[in-house]
């Protein structure tokens, strides 16, 4: 350092710090620049469906720089929500209070997308959920900024109730569920549409998010010998439900919400995950016209976070937002009205058409079961075709 | 020429805050941090200046404290293109309200209450409840949270009283969980969706979700309740303060230091204890109650674990047993973790190191508690 | 007449008998001095006394009054006051802080007036404030000045002035001094000595206990002494007569030559 | 009332968990003897052993060593070397600098460095906030005995759990530096003046005791077949609550305390209706009812104050 004279330093540092200042500005002067706001949870536990949103989300946004066709710049402003309330809505208040935030793709965790529904009206901010599923969020108001691309928990639990019963005959059920408004809400309705489709609850057990130990509630359900064992939350409480099941002989089916429909289940629970069923709204990424496109993209854009289940909603929702400022400008309010009228939109999610509430009609659910160690489309595993038999199959003939 | 000397630091405070909240390019955001460490080491560096502001700042208190007032007023219309900003600092008054409730139990009294965020919970939950479901109007409802936060407080009060030291701060974590869970598992408290919908407060008709103008200049919806919050923590502050330089101050901060030598002077353990933490509990109440009608929802995650840690590391960077430092705690820690969100994941880990290099550095606190003169 | 009377108090913890059955009395105005070795049981009768140990039997009348199953700051609001072997001040806070708490039994103010009267507060913490000068200003001329100091910074035997001054400050009939000249070289000792003594002029209607390991203390500042040994009253009477007491004497001497 | 195998196996099911907790807590106790503080990260610390010995297991992997056998010796040794040593770091840096001052300040200061640890391992291991995978080494299987489902597994934990008590209890009651700990934890300047290195004693101390969180972590990570960094939260204040019940400064008391916390958990999810929601709630009452009526735990000495 000693030869450096200070001249040099402070030329040096002037040089460094107009560069910094001056080179966003160079490039890319010819167009107008808009953001858009990503808000999910990025730190605790659901951190890894949140960081797989946001790269979904950015992988969207430098798709549509790269763009010449496209009117304007975008640029984005990450916000992380720790799946709390509280923070959520200063997240929120945050986005809406930058004026050149044109709209939000917005909160994976239900608690936060209902927390923030009203600050989102409020400020005339189109906000569209990629992840939350709590029906709620959609249909307790007929807001016109608020738009949902995934589906909700209804469609999901119809599906998988009347799969479970009428398909494959399981009739007695012991259900386990997280005390989050998204574990509960999922039991709810499972149960519902569960007994209708002729279905026998046996219990009913709430857990806390996060717990480690299910043997005890594991141990109680076994007591009355359930064919299935259903589990409704997120993926690091399903994978330790499913392998305390193994290891205290419980034989009964595994059967999981949308929640547990990531890469993440597999690996973590390996070879206890062999078999387990899950339900998702949508069609899977890789069979869609434009997913595995994304998936592509998504891999060589070079994220350290797999995209996880929610990816592919975040990725859509930033392109439909996308579509609707080139089409109406960078306007909240003109955005808001267009998104919400959106029609039989082709997207990697299939069609997308939002109803009086803003909630995506196109109400595809997939089956899917774990088949080595990947999340197998029902249709194509070979636990269909026959090939294999389902654990819990196996365990009623016993 | 002190009185100038006094504006005028209170003036660069002021627009370094303002600069700092408001900077988003970096070029700027740079130039205040630049300014204000600047500012730091020319005080370190010049202890005269140093002397010589504080001697003025005590010279004239009360141009000072109305100096401060007057600024504090203006800060909306200083922030007005930002409702987020105004509810940042609305939200950093609402926990000087529940700093100086815990300070008299924690800083105080030696109570060490880990449970200000339970105590927070139940004024915020009463607020839901007795609106939404009972349908009282808010401000109604505003007043009688913080005595339900009071009565359970006492139910309370049996353990706390026989357990001391770090056991009663387990006792007190024990109750945040219990009350979280039970709050995320009951019906009537709307489980883990919390009580949405939450009516907001009227003044004389007022609704506070309608935007004020100030001075002609019309203000975010937030800035009614950045108002309400700072006649709160004000009122809260001068209570505290004059309790504090009071027998009650002199009685709790003797039982806390040497409860034997406390007694044997004629100190009821009991009566002091239970004084303290009831009006802790109501201080801290108020501050949750508010918080409901400002949010206009209650969740259980708004009530866990962490905010009590939030608040205790509000007492303690402020200085323990200081109401002023109280006041800094809450101004720099609650807007000092928002403004370094564009941090991303990297934000919460940071958090935990300052804490961690002030507590070793400057275990006193940034205001340290000052010696009761009773003037 | 006698202000505190003491009639078979016996104190024990678990199955240790720490106070057998122990008899003590003192008149208004009179000091007695208590001696006895280490762990004869002479801070446990201070300690039942005050309220902070439970008797097991016996009874204590102070003033007339019975004092069992009184708590601790009940009795000394009765005025019993006290000083500890190794000193309690709260180090925090100032000294004359500790000297006020002595006075807060006695307040006139209360919770409402602190915050909204202030004025009535303020001329009441103001008149405490000069009495605690006062008292501070008996023993030395010096210390009021230093009144506002954390008391943690003033040297050994002024915090034994301010300990003394928080006993006296709540205006006691009895005074409980539990070995002063612990820790303390003989100057410091003969200056302790001149304060007792201002504190006998100043107060000649205050009764005091006084515990001391220096007989020649004990000797400068009691006319009528007890003695103590494993919980037991074994001598009472003038100085001069305990002292010659074959079992005091077996106790102490015992005690000289384990230490030697 | 379920039937008797039920309950049994609900009993083993909290014996299990009451084991890793008795590991932990035996920490918070053995801190709070030497020091008199609570050492709040040592959850993370009982969490960042089990990342530890995940990564030393997956080390071994790649270099070849795959043996049970041999692999698990080595990833406990090399798992407790890190908590140990990061233990010793976290006493110098954040608990003895402020063992002196209010304990207000060892208990945020803990805190916060648990955050930072956790956070640490949340950003900087490799997809940190998954739960992670982790290996299954212990011999599988089991059997049935009267319809209580044992597994070889469950065996083998409580033979390394009780192990690693017991090889405690050696170290405290034999050792020259077990003497030197008790000696520190019943008055810190007589035994200084006895010519035990106070320094060196409460760095062994938060060794061991780190190191047996290590141990926990480990456990866990076998029981359960896989780990989460969030894991050390609950696992820290459960531990400290257990060895709060056993009374705080005595080893058997945070053993037991362990072992009765884990099986109140698992009965009160077994027996109280709607219990799996409640089991904490029912857990933590105890705990504070606990405290109210022998508030010095079930082993903790009865302390006279001394005047």
């Amino acid at each position: 350092m000693n030869h450096l004279s200070r001249r040099e330093l402070l030329q040096g540092a002037t040089a460094l710090g107009v560069g910094i200042a001056l080179a966003p500005a160079a490039g890319f002067a010819q167009k107008k620049t808009v953001k858009l706001a990503f808000i999910g949870p990025l730190t605790g536990g659901t951190a890894s469906n949140g960081l797989g949103g946001r790269n979904s989300f950015l992988l969207a946004v430098q798709e549509r720089n790269a763009d010449p066709k496209s009117k304007y710049r975008y640029e984005t402003e990450v916000l992380d929500d720790e799946c709390k309330p509280t923070v959520a809505v200063q997240a929120a208040l945050k986005a809406t209070s930058d004026p050149a935030i044109v709209a939000g793709i917005t909160h994976y965790c239900s608690v936060t997308a209902i927390a923030t529904v009203d600050t989102y009206h409020k400020a005339g901010m189109p906000a569209m959920v990629w992840g939350a599923v709590l029906p709620e969020i959609t249909y307790s108001h007929q807001h016109v900024e608020i738009t949902r691309v995934n589906g909700t928990m209804i469609n999901q639990n119809n599906v998988a109730a009347d799969f479970a019963v009428k398909t494959l005959g399981f009739k007695t059920f012991a259900l386990i569920h997280d005390t989050t408004d998204y574990g509960r809400a999922h039991a709810k309705w499972f149960g519902e549409f569960l007994e209708k489709a002729g279905g026998k609850i046996l219990s009913t057990q709430g857990t806390a998010k996060d717990q480690k130990d299910y043997t005890a509630e594991l141990t109680r359900a076994k007591g009355d010998k359930p064919e299935v064992v259903w589990y409704g939350g997120l993926t690091p409480d399903g994978v330790r439900v499913k392998v305390q099941m193994d290891k205290l002989g419980i034989r009964a089916q595994f059967q999981g919400t949308s929640g547990i429909k990531s890469d993440t289940f597999n690996e973590t629970a390996a070879a206890a995950a062999e078999g387990t069923l899950c339900f998702v709204e949508g069609a899977p990424t890789e069979k869609l016209p434009g997913g595995r496109k994304f998936l592509e993209a998504y891999a060589k854009g070079g994220f350290k976070e797999p995209s996880e289940a929610y990816g592919p909603f975040a990725y859509v929702a930033a392109n439909l937002v996308i579509d609707a400022i080139e089409a109406v400008g960078p306007d909240r309010a003109k955005v808001a009205q267009r998104l919400k009228r959106t029609k039989n939109a082709g997207t990697i999610i299939g069609p997308v058409e939002f109803d009086e509430h803003g909630q995506n009609t196109v109400p595809l659910i997939s089956k899917y079961v774990s088949q080595d160690g990947k999340w197998v489309l029902w249709e194509d595993s070979e636990y269909a075709s026959g090939k294999r038999t389902l654990p819990g199959l196996k365990f009623k003939k016993m | 020429m002190a009185l100038v000397l006094v504006w005028a630091a209170e003036l660069a405070v002021f627009a370094l805050v303002v600069a700092g909240i408001l900077a988003e390019r970096p070029l700027p955001l740079a130039a205040t941090g630049l300014a204000i460490v600047a500012a730091a080491v020319g005080l370190r560096l010049r202890p005269g200046l140093r002397r010589a502001l504080v001697a003025a700042f005590v010279a004239h208190r009360r141009a000072a404290l109305a100096g401060g007032a007057l600024l504090a007023l203006a800060l909306p219309l200083a922030l007005r293109a930002s409702p987020y900003w105004t509810f940042v600092a609305a939200l950093a008054l609402l926990y000087v309200t529940i700093g100086q409730g815990l300070n008299l139990q924690i800083g105080t009294a030696g109570v060490l209450n880990l449970a200000g965020a339970a105590f927070a919970g139940l004024g915020g939950y009463s607020v839901g409840l007795l609106t939404v479901t009972a349908g009282w109007p808010a401000w109604l409802a505003v007043l009688a949270a913080p005595w339900v936060a009071v009565i359970v407080g006492t139910l309370l009060f049996v353990p706390i009283l026989k357990t001391r030291g770090h056991y009663l701060a387990l006792v007190t974590i024990a109750f945040v969980f219990i009350f979280n869970i039970l709050m995320n598992n009951f019906e009537f408290t709307g489980g883990p969706q919390g009580i949405k919908n939450i009516p907001t407060l009227r003044l004389f008709g007022w609704p506070f979700t309608a935007k004020p103008s100030l001075l002609g200049v019309e203000l975010p919806a937030h800035a009614n309740f950045y108002y309400a919050a700072l006649v709160m923590a004000s009122l809260t502050t001068l209570v505290l303060r004059r309790l504090h330089d009071s027998w009650l101050g002199l009685t709790l901060n003797t039982l806390r230091d040497d409860e034997i030598a406390a007694r044997c002077c004629g100190v009821s353990i009991t009566r002091g204890k239970l004084l303290a933490f009831c009006i802790g509990n109501f201080f801290i109440g108020l501050g949750g109650a508010l918080y409901a009608v400002m949010v206009g929802f209650v969740s259980p995650p708004d009530f866990d674990f962490g905010y009590s840690l939030v608040m205790l590391s509000v007492i303690i960077i402020g200085g323990v047993d200081s109401i002023p430092g109280v006041v800094l705690g809450a101004c720099l820690l609650l807007p000092l973790p928002e403004r370094f969100r564009f941090l991303h994941e990297y934000r919460l880990l940071l958090y935990g190191l300052v804490i961690v290099v002030m507590l070793l550095y400057r275990p006193q606190g940034l205001w340290p508690a000052a010696i009761r003169r009773y003037r | 007449m006698s202000l505190l009377e003491v009639k078979g108090l016996t104190v024990s913890f678990g199955g240790l008998v720490a106070l057998d059955a122990v008899d003590v009395g003192v008149d208004a105005g009179e000091t007695l001095g208590v001696i006895g070795p280490n762990g004869s049981g002479k801070t446990t009768l201070f300690n039942a006394l005050t309220g902070l140990y439970a008797a097991a039997a016996g009874e204590i009348r102070f003033a007339g009054r019975e004092l069992a199953g009184l708590e601790a700051h009940a009795i000394a609001r009765l005025g019993i006051a006290r000083t500890f072997q190794s000193s309690r001040l709260c180090l925090a806070l100032s000294a004359f802080d500790n000297i006020l708490i002595g006075m807060q039994a006695g307040r006139r103010t209360g919770l409402l007036d602190s915050v909204f009267r202030r004025g009535k507060l303020l001329a009441e913490m103001g008149e405490a404030l000069e009495r605690a000068s006062h008292l501070l200003a008996l023993f030395n001329r010096d210390l009021p000045a230093r009144g506002f100091e954390r008391v943690g910074q003033l040297p050994q035997i002024d915090r034994r002035r301010v300990e003394i001054c928080r006993a006296l400050a709540s205006r006691p009939k009895l005074l409980l001094l539990d070995e002063p000249s612990a820790g303390m070289n003989p100057e410091e000792t003969a200056e302790l000595m001149r304060d007792l003594q201002i504190v006998r002029e100043e107060m000649p209607g205050l009764s005091v206990i006084v515990i001391e390991h220096d007989m020649f203390v004990i000797e400068g500042v009691s006319r009528r002494v007890v003695a103590f040994n494993y919980g037991r009253k074994i001598a009472e009477g003038p100085f001069a007569a305990v002292a010659a007491h074959p079992e005091v004497r077996e106790a102490y001497l015992g005690r000289e030559t384990a230490r030697a | 009332m379920p039937p008797l195998e039920l309950l049994l196996q609900q009993a083993l099911n909290g014996v299990m968990l009451g084991v890793m907790y008795a590991l932990i807590a035996v920490g918070f106790t053995l801190f709070f003897g030497v020091l008199d503080v609570i050492h709040f990260s040592h959850g993370d610390i009982f969490m960042l052993g089990a990342f530890a010995g995940l990564s030393a297991l997956l080390g071994l992997k790649a270099a070849g060593v795959a043996g049970a056998a041999l692999a698990l010796p080595l990833a406990f040794a090399a798992a407790m070397l890190v908590t140990g040593l990061v233990g010793v770091a976290a006493e110098r840096v954040c608990v003895k600098p402020l063992a002196r001052s209010s304990p207000l300040m060892t208990l945020l200061a803990t805190l916060s460095l648990g955050l930072v640890l956790r956070e640490s391992v949340l950003i900087f291991y490799p997809r940190g906030a998954d739960p992670k995978p982790f290996p299954q080494l212990l011999p599988q299987g089991g059997v049935e005995v009267g319809g209580v489902a044992i597994r070889y597994e469950n065996l083998a934990i409580l033979a390394i759990g009780f192990a690693a008590m017991i090889a405690v209890d050696r170290i405290i009651n034999r050792t020259r530096m077990g003497a030197a700990i008790r000696a520190v934890a019943q008055d810190p300047e007589a035994a200084q003046m006895m010519g035990v290195n106070l320094d060196r004693t409460v760095d062994a101390t938060f060794f061991l005791g780190s190191a047996l969180a290590a141990v926990a972590g480990i456990l866990s990570g076998l029981y359960y077949s896989e780990i989460h960094f969030i894991m050390g939260i609950t696992g820290g204040v459960i531990g400290f609550s257990a060895a709060a019940i056993g009374g705080l400064g005595n080893v058997y008391g945070a053993i037991v305390g362990g072992l009765l916390f884990g099986v109140l958990q698992t009965t009160a999810a077994a027996l109280i209706p709607r219990g799996s929601e409640f089991r904490d709630v029912v857990a933590f009452a105890v705990v504070m009812l606990f405290l109210v009526f022998k508030p010095s735990g079930i082993l903790g000495e009865k302390s006279v104050e001394r005047v």
